[in-house]
Order: C-alpha cells, then structure tokens, then sequence
C-alpha cells in the first residue's frame, strides 16, 4: 500500500448517473494492481470526511493510466464528478485481494457498477490466454456503459427495464447459459443480484469469486469496520471486505 | 528543540501516539511509515476472550467526522500474547496495551498478565467503550465502578498506569479525579460520544448495533474543553485525543493542558499523518523559538491570568 | 400529505421552527421570507432582567458546526413585552416563548407574566444554556433543581410546558422522564455541547467567556441518539434539534421519534432554510405517499423489531 | 437583505497575498449597495461552515458588477481564491450600516484591506463633488494593492518595512496631515492601527468614521455574536457590527 499523487487526466460522463475517470500513477505501482483490488480516492469536498473505495476497471502499463467507472451516489461521488483534468488527488493504493486468474473458460457475471472489476478482470484472463463469456445486468440505460460491449465478444447485456440489451434479469442470463460449460465464475454486483445467484451457482463444481462491496473507513485493515459473514472451515467468521477481500470464495460468503 | 515529554516514568520520544483502535496492531501502517517515529505505539483493545465484535455496518461517516460500533472486536488476550505480541514487540520501544473487561476480574487478569511482560510498557484501562453491551462505558460512567476498577488494577500493576475516560459524562473532572486517586498515572481525554445515524431510506439506525461512537474532528471542542477542565482537576499528565487532524488541533490541545496527544480517525484518511504531524511539531517549536513541547502544555491556562 | 403535528393541545401547522438564539425575534427574517409559514415562532431566551451577555469574541467556527458564548444577551422581560411582543405577536400564531431564569423564583415570576399574555402559546424553559454561570446548565445537569423548576412553573403555567435539555448529562433520558414527572408537556432535546476552542496564535481560548457551546452538523448524531433514547423513555412529544441543515436531517430525527423539529445554525447560514424545508418535507411525503409526517414519528423503532 | 446568487466574473491575484473577485449580481440590487455595506458570501469548500463577511470595495451601476478586494488568510479566503468565472456564488448582501456621505474635505486612513471600503467611499465622495485625501498604510509590498493608488490622485503610501511608498506608518501620515483642515475623518484598518490614532484624533471636531471587523456567523443581526463595545449616551453597550455598523462613530467605539 503506498499514499500517493495521481494526476487526473480525464473525466468524463458515460451516462446520466455513470463517469469515466483516468488518472495517471507513478509507473513503479502499476505492476502491484491486478483486477479486484481497489483504492481509497481522497476528495477535498465539503462534508466528505473519509475517503472512498472505487475497484480499479483497467490499468494501461504503457500510458500509466488507472481507469475507475463511478457510479453518482451521494456527495463523495458527486464531488469526484468535479475534478478536473490537471489536478491532483490522493489515492491509496493498491488495497485488497483481487482475483484469481484461472486458465479455461471464465463466466463473468456484472450487475450495474460491479463491471468495472470485472471489465479489468476480462481483458486480463484474455491477456494469459483464457477464454470469457460476460453477463452483463443493469436496471436501464443509465446504468450501462456502452464501451464495455465494445471491449468484448462474448458478452450479453440484460436490462431490467426495456432498454439495451435483452429485458431481464443477470439471473436470465445465468440460466440461459449450461455453467457447468465454465471452468470458473466470477461475479461482482449489488447484493440481491448474489443473492438470487447465490442458489444456482451452489453445486457449480469450480472456483466461484465475488467481488463485496462494504462501507469503509479505512479500507487497509486497520479500523476492523468493513466486515462480512464468511462461512469457512465450519466456522462463522468477519472478514474484512478490504483486506481479507474484497474477493471471497463465493460459496462461503453469508449474504 | 525538544519533542520530548514523560507520562509518569515514561519518557516518549515525541508526544505522538495511535489512539487505541485506530491503528489495528501497527502493521498495517508499517508500508506507510516506521512505527519507531511515534511517542508510543497503543494497540486496539485486547479483552480477555475473542471477541467477534457487532454485526456490520459497523462504520459510517457523520458530518466531519464518522462513527463506529465495532465492538471491541479482537483476537482476545492468549492469540495476542502468542501471535501478535512478538511482532510487535520491537515496532517501537514503548507499547502501551490497551484493556478492557467484562468484570473487575477481567480488568484484573488482563493487568495480572501485562505485568509479566517486561515489552509492555504501559496500560491503558478502557472503561469507556460505547459499543459494548456488559462494561464498556457502563464502567466508564458509574462512578463507584471506575474508582473500584482502577484501584483494583493498580494494586496487581506496577508499570504506568493510562485510564481512558469518556466523554459521555456530566462533569469529566469528577471521573478524572476519581481515577487519579484510585491510583491512575496519567489519563487519556476522550474516548468517543455515542451518537446514531438512521438511515433515511430504509427508516433504520445505519449501524447494526444502532448507536456507535462518533470521532474526528466533529468532536474536538468538546475534547479541548475537557482536557482544559482536567487540566486544572488533578495533577497527573494528561493524553489528549478527539479530531486531532492537523497541526493547528493537536497544539490546541497541548495549549488546554495535554502533555501528549493521540491521533484517532485521521489515521484512515491520511494513514501518514502521523509521522507529518511529528515533523511539523518540530518545525513550529523551532519557527517559535520554544524550547520544548512540553514547555506548551497549559500554556492557555497561564495565558489567561495576564488578560 | 400533512405536515400538521400536535404538540400538547397546540396544532402546528409544520412541525418547523427556529432553535431559540438562532432567530432573534424573528425580525431579521422578514426580509426573506414570511414567518406565517413556520410551524411555530421561538424566540431568543428571555430573562427577568436585560443581559448584556458574554465578552466578544462569542462565536467562531468549528468543524461542521460553530461555537457560541453568547450568555443569553437579551433586553430583560419588561422591554420584551412593551417594545418586542406587540411586533411580533402577529409574525405567527405560534408564538413560542424561550425563558430561563437566575433562581426558581425567576423562572416562576417569568411564568407567571408570559401566563397573562394570550399571544404567548407556550413555554420553553431553557434550564440547559452552558454560557451563564449563574444557573444555566446547573439547572440542566442538577436533577433536583431541573424537578423543582418545573414542578414550580407547571403549578403557575397552565398552557403547553416545553423543557429544552443539556445534552451535557450522562444519561438525558433520567433528565427527560424527571421533567415528564414534573409536568411537561414536551421536552426539546438539544441545546449546545460544551466545547472550547484555542487560538493556536494568541494561545489563549477564542472566546471571550473562555468556552462555549457547539451547534450545527457536528453534533447531529448525538442528538439523534438522544431523540431516539427519549422515545423509548417518555412519552410526551420531543421537539428534536441539532445540526438540521436539509431534508434528510430532519428526517432522521423524526424517525428517532421527533414530532417536530427546530433549526439552528443552519438559519445564519441559509436565512431561507426553513421554508424550504417545509417545502421539501411536503414533497418528500407526496413522493413516498405518507400520509401525514406524524406517521413518520419513532419509526426508526418499529421497523428494528422486524429486522 | 436578500439571499441571491451572483456570477463570479474575474478572480485575479493583484499580490501575493491579495485578490480581486468581480461579480456580477442582479440589477435591482445595486441601488442598495453603499460604501461600508457588506456581503456574506457563502464559501463551499471543505471545513467551511460559516459564510464569510466581504466588504464592497467597489460597485459598478453599469456593469452591474461588484468589487472586492480579500485578503488570504485562511480556509474561506483560501477556498474562494479558486472559484472560477462563471460559477454561481451564493451572496447576502448588502447588510450593516454604512459609511455617513457628507460633502467637502474628507481624509481617508486605510490601514491594508482596510483599503477596501474606503476604495468605494473615495469614489462615492468625489462622485458627490466631495474632495478627499486618503492615507494607505501598509505592511509590506504583498499587501499593496497597485490599481488604488491609480484611481485617486490625493493618496499617500506607507508601508512599514521598506516597500511602496514612503517608510513608516499610517500614523506617520496622519501626524504630518493637519487634520484640521479636513471637514470629517473616515478610518478602517487593524485595530493596532485604530488604537494608535485613537488619542490623535480625539479632539478633532468633525465627524469620524471607522469600519469595524468582528467575527460573524450570521452577518444580519440574529446571532448576536458580533458585538463591540460602545460608549453612547454615557452607557456602555454591546452593540453589533452587522447590524448597528459595521460603521461606527469612531469616538465613540471602545477598542
Ligand atoms: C471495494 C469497493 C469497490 C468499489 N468500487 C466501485 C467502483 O468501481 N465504482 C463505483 O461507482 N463504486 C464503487 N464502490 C462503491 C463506492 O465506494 C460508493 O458508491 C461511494 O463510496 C459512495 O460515496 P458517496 O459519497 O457518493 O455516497 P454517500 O453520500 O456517502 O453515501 C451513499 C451510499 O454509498 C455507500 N458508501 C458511502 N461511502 C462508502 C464507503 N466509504 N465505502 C463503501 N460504501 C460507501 C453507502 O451505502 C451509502 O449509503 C466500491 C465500493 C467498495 C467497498
Ligand atoms: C464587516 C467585515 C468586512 C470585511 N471586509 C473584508 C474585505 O473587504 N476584504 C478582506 O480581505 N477581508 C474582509 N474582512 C475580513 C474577512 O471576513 C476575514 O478575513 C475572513 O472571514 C477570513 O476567513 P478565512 O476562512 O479565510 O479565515 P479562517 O481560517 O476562518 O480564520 C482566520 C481568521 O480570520 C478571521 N475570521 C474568520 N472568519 C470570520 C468571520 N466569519 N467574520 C469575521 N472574521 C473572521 C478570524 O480572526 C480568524 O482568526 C471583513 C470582515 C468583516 C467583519
Ligand atoms: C473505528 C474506531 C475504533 C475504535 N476502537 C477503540 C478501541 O478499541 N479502544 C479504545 O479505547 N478506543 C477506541 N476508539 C476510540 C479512539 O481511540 C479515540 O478515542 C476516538 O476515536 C477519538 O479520537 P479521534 O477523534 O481522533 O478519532 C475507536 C475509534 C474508532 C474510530
Ligand atoms: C448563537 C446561538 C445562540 C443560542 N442562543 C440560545 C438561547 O438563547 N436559548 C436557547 O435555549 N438556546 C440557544 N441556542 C441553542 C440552539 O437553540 C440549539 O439548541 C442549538 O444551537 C443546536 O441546534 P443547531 O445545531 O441546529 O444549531 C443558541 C445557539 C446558537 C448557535
Ligand atoms: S475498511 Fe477499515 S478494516 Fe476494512
Ligand atoms: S453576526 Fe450575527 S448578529 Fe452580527
């Protein structure tokens, strides 16, 4: 983990409630950033104390720049939506456990905002090799970011209201599919999407990795304030969503 | 120039130090900085039994500031003893163990312990957890209670002696004297004020214990005014802590009356703060011409006589 | 949708209004919107005799929030009623007015003139202001003084009783049922939180008074917390207030189990708070077809049982 | 009073440690405007609570656009140093009681942002066909605003380490003024400065006006925060400087 300076370099909006943001890092980190790990973003706002986690959704080695795709929430976000290009802002970075990159075929499973891990997860599993199908969920066209589609082939987008895509639900999409077909599953998503998910994807025989989101004070393990329920050598247990994750084995989170 | 200041028969190197559950065990800021830079080093409550600590959310942010309910989560005392103890033994030369107990036989056997262990340099008896449904501030706000859980531990404990008090009272002054002559060797102004947030859209407390402790900056006037009072209540050293944020806060405190201060919720946000905080102390006690930080502590007290 | 509330036997028509202090009489106001459209009209504490209040400087800002020694400046009984109330007794048709007094005595002769005057609705006694060293927050902390005040003004006062509590106490809802017991009618919950700030230059308190009492944002989740551990205790209306500064503020304190609110601060910052507010509160429950705001009153409470 | 929103048009630096913000605000509004008037202008920025007090250093009927002058000294000057032209800024104005307009000789004492007012009551005097003298002390060349000594011809400089100007302070220039050759006196500056030309200025006979500061939090009269001590009517009363001043007869206000 290092506290350091990026420099914005664009931020633009995508769609009404969704932005783009780049910023450029000191070259040594890049290599330490892989798809599931996040950073806490510094926002000098009025009534923003701590900072913010947001997954990295790309990183670029050769122009040093890390993507973040924000979801306008409340004042944090909405602050960050006001950065310019030129400025500074603090990150810490980079946090948490990300995934784990599997050979074979790979079902990624995104609901709204969860993409943007995954979309860096996607073109890395691509990078060594391995094959990807994406399920791509979101509630309207607000909610989806259009390059994603572009990035990839093998990706299908449902929308719960009519929209882009099919009209449906992630879970559409889950049951369209034969899983067993995957090797592995990875799934980043609001909680009812796990939760609905959650039964079908039980006797899936692979790795299955999610991506939790929880609020954060800290988000480098040191306030214990970012806990989850994780079921695992038969014993309940809190993790810590920003350390011991924010990837878990799926099956042994209690949503 | 002199950063120097004893509490009791320490004597720290520099007035700075983590207040208790703000820095986990140190190890997570060792990427950041070296923890040998502070005064001391004060680790999370360690109780006697595990603790899971309260359901989640267990964080949230208030206006300047952010509460908690963790509940005293912690690997209890025997992991810490075996697997942390000794990593963290030789982070700083003086680690100060921070308890709290269910009972005065906790309090007791935890202090009974820390006595044996020459790498523990100090205690600090938290009787003012607000996260706790047994003890914790109970013990902190019934005055019969401190005074019986401080002496108890003094007769076992031998080494320096921190009670943390909270803010959660009446008149501070009452409870800072009756730990003084319980036998306390300095204290530590504020632990958190219980506060709750409720969430607007699902119409429920946003904590999953409901009520936390609220911290940071939002709290520090509250925290000077206390330490102002205490200043001129009892006549041990006093540790001062609540929304110290910049170098501006933290003098403000020395200024009401503490000899060394303690960094909480700003650990999170600026997990370097620390160390920056320790240089630009240095820098202003040289730009002043002060001789040493100690030389500062109550100073607003003294100042007030010549108005 | 309906913003009426009840509070005693008095119907408001919103369940805003002004924090005493925070308003002066309501004159200043006129220029920015019309007063009519308040809930109800609180004026600034009034005393027996004038005051001339506290040494400059009496306010500053703090983290989300200010602090303020002000000590109950005000031009004495008599010049309120001659020259202040024919002004502003027709501003709203809620005229709530603030007292405190030095002794019980004052407390009761105060009572019994705001008794006589059938523009005045209601009493608010202030036995809770931390900037007068006579009374003030003694009353407000001293349980036995607190009874004795009230009992005596409830025997001379026979219109709607309100009590405005210190949240410098370490149990309020002790405060608030003794009040209960001796005869309010209501209970506001809170006034100001003891604080103090130093200025690092001069290394001497900012205020003039020294310390003084901190309001605004920074203090919001404590007073919820008490709003919420009143409703569990008493059961007359609570009128919530500390660091209201939008819709979702005040919603929180009505879901803690607040019948209506009062707004600080927030008015020297945005003199055109209020109405908006109103505003938005009507919208709010138009938008999440509640009938009345009075069902949203406590609701932070139910809805935990079916967690 | 009125709560509006004004268009930031210029925020220049003319020293190191001044600047110059123009806004334009509504037409109606400009008429009230007067010399020693005030605005409190909401500042939103991290830590910023309060609004902070301004006063109008100059007002353009024409243009519409305001003046002030600020000087950095903390968090809210600090943050309004950023704002940009073209955004909104949220504006009470104009409050306090301004300065006494009178006809024939006036001298003006500035003691560093002081200048500000005593700026627009210049132009305000002379624009009435008065006459005025100002004397414009200050500490040191960042506190020097260069384009005042261009608007009048009647201005004497002092700065009390070597910079523009003559070297000394303004009551060297007040003592090597015959004030008794002025009709009425009108002062703002550091209370340092108000202190040391107090006993001076005791026995001149004409009217003597200063502009006070105070630390406000409302700025309008309903805080009661603001308030100095004045000796009227052989009374001592606290009397505030938003609503009852900030301007002052001088001989009256006790320091
Ligand atoms: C590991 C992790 C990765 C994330 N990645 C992304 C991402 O790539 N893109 C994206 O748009 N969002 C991401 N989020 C969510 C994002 O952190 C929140 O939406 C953001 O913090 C909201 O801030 P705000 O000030 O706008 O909202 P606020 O006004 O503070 O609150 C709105 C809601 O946002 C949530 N929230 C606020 N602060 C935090 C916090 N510190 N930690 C967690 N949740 C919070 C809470 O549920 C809150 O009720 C991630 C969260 C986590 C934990
Ligand atoms: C009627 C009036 C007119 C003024 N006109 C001008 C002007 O034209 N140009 C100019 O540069 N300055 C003017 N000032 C002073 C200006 O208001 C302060 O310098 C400014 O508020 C400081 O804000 P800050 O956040 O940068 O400082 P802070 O960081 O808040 O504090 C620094 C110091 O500034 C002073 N200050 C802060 N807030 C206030 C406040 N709300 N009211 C009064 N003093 C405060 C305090 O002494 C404080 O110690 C005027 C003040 C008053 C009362
Ligand atoms: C997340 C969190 C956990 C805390 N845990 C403890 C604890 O275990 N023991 C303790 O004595 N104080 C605990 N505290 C209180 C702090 O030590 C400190 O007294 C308080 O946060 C005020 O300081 P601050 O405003 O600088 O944060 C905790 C505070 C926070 C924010
Ligand atoms: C400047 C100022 C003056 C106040 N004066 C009084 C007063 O005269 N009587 C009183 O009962 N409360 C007084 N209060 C307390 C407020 O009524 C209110 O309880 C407190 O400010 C908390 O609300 P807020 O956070 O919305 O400001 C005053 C508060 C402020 C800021
Ligand atoms: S956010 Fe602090 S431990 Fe995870
Ligand atoms: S600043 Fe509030 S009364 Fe003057």
């Amino acid at each position: 983990m290092q506290d350091l300076k990026g420099l914005v370099v664009e931020n633009i909006p995508l769609t009404k409630e969704i932005y783009k943001l780049q910023i450029s890092v000191p070259e040594e980190i890049l290599p330490e950033i892989i798809p599931g790990s996040f950073a806490m973003l510094k926002i000098e706002a009025k009534g923003v104390f701590l900072r913010r986690p947001f997954s990295f959704a790309d990183v670029d080695l050769k122009t040093g720049l890390v993507t973040f795709y924000i979801k306008l929430v409340g004042k944090g976000t909405g602050a960050l939506r006001e950065i310019h290009p030129g400025q500074e802002i603090s990150m810490l970075l980079p946090l948490g456990r990300g995934f784990t990159v599997m050979p074979g075929k790979s079902l990624l499973v995104a609901g709204g905002i969860g993409i943007a891990p995954l979309n860096f997860l996607a073109r890395e599993i691509i990078k060594k090799g391995g094959e990807i199908s994406i399920i791509y969920g979101v509630k309207n066209e607000a909610m989806f970011i259009p390059e994603i589609t572009k990035n990839f082939k093998n990706i299908e987008v449902y929308s719960e209201i009519p929209g882009p895509g099919k009209k449906g639900l992630v879970l559409d999409g889950l049951k369209a599919k034969d899983i067993n077909s995957y090797d592995q599953i990875y799934l980043c998503g609001p909680n009812v999407m796990l939760q609905a998910a959650k039964p079908y994807l039980q006797n899936f025989s692979g790795l299955v990795e999610v991506s939790l989101e929880s609020y954060m004070a800290c988000g480098f393990g040191a306030c214990l304030g970012c806990v989850v329920k994780v079921f695992s050598n038969n014993e309940i247990e809190y993790k810590k969503v920003c350390k011991d994750g924010p990837v878990f084995n799926f099956k042994e989170v209690v949503l | 120039m002199n950063l120097e200041v004893k509490i009791d028969e320490l004597t720290l190197k520099n007035p700075v130090m983590p207040a208790s559950g703000t820095f986990g065990f140190g190890l997570e800021f060792k990427d950041i900085f070296d923890l040998k830079n502070l005064g001391a080093l004060v680790v999370k409550t360690i109780t006697k039994n595990p603790r899971l600590g309260n359901r989640p959310p267990r964080v949230y942010e208030v206006s300047c500031g952010m509460i908690n309910s963790i509940g005293l989560a912690n690997p209890g005392w025997d992991y810490f003893r075996e697997k942390i103890l000794p990593q963290i033994k030789d982070l700083n030369d003086i680690l100060i163990l921070n308890i709290a107990g269910e009972s005065v036989e906790e309090f007791e056997y935890l202090a009974r312990e820390a006595q044996r262990f020459d790498e523990i340099k100090a205690l600090e008896l938290n009787v003012s957890c607000p996260n706790v449904s047994k003890g914790g501030i109970a013990f902190g706000t019934d005055l019969e209670a401190l005074k019986q859980i401080v002496s108890s531990v003094r007769k076992i404990y031998s080494k320096t002696l921190i009670v943390k008090l909270t803010p959660n009272v009446t008149d501070i002054t009452v409870y800072a004297k009756a730990a003084e002559n319980a036998g306390a060797d300095a204290l530590t102004l504020i632990n958190t004020f219980s506060g709750m947030v409720i969430d607007v859209k699902s119409k429920k407390p946003v904590l999953g214990n409901k009520h936390g402790g609220v911290s940071g900056p939002a709290i520090r006037p509250m925290a000077v005014k206390m330490v102002y009072d205490c200043f001129k209540a009892v006549s041990i050293p006093l540790i001062g802590v609540g929304g110290i944020d910049s170098k501006e806060a933290a003098l403000e405190f020395f200024l009401a009356g503490a000899t060394a201060i303690q960094v909480g919720s700003q650990n999170f946000v600026e997990p370097g703060f620390m160390p920056r905080l320790i240089r630009e102390l240095g820098e202003y006690l040289r730009e002043e011409n002060i001789e040493g930080i100690a030389k500062l502590t109550g100073l607003a007290h003294r100042r007030e006589e010549n108005v």
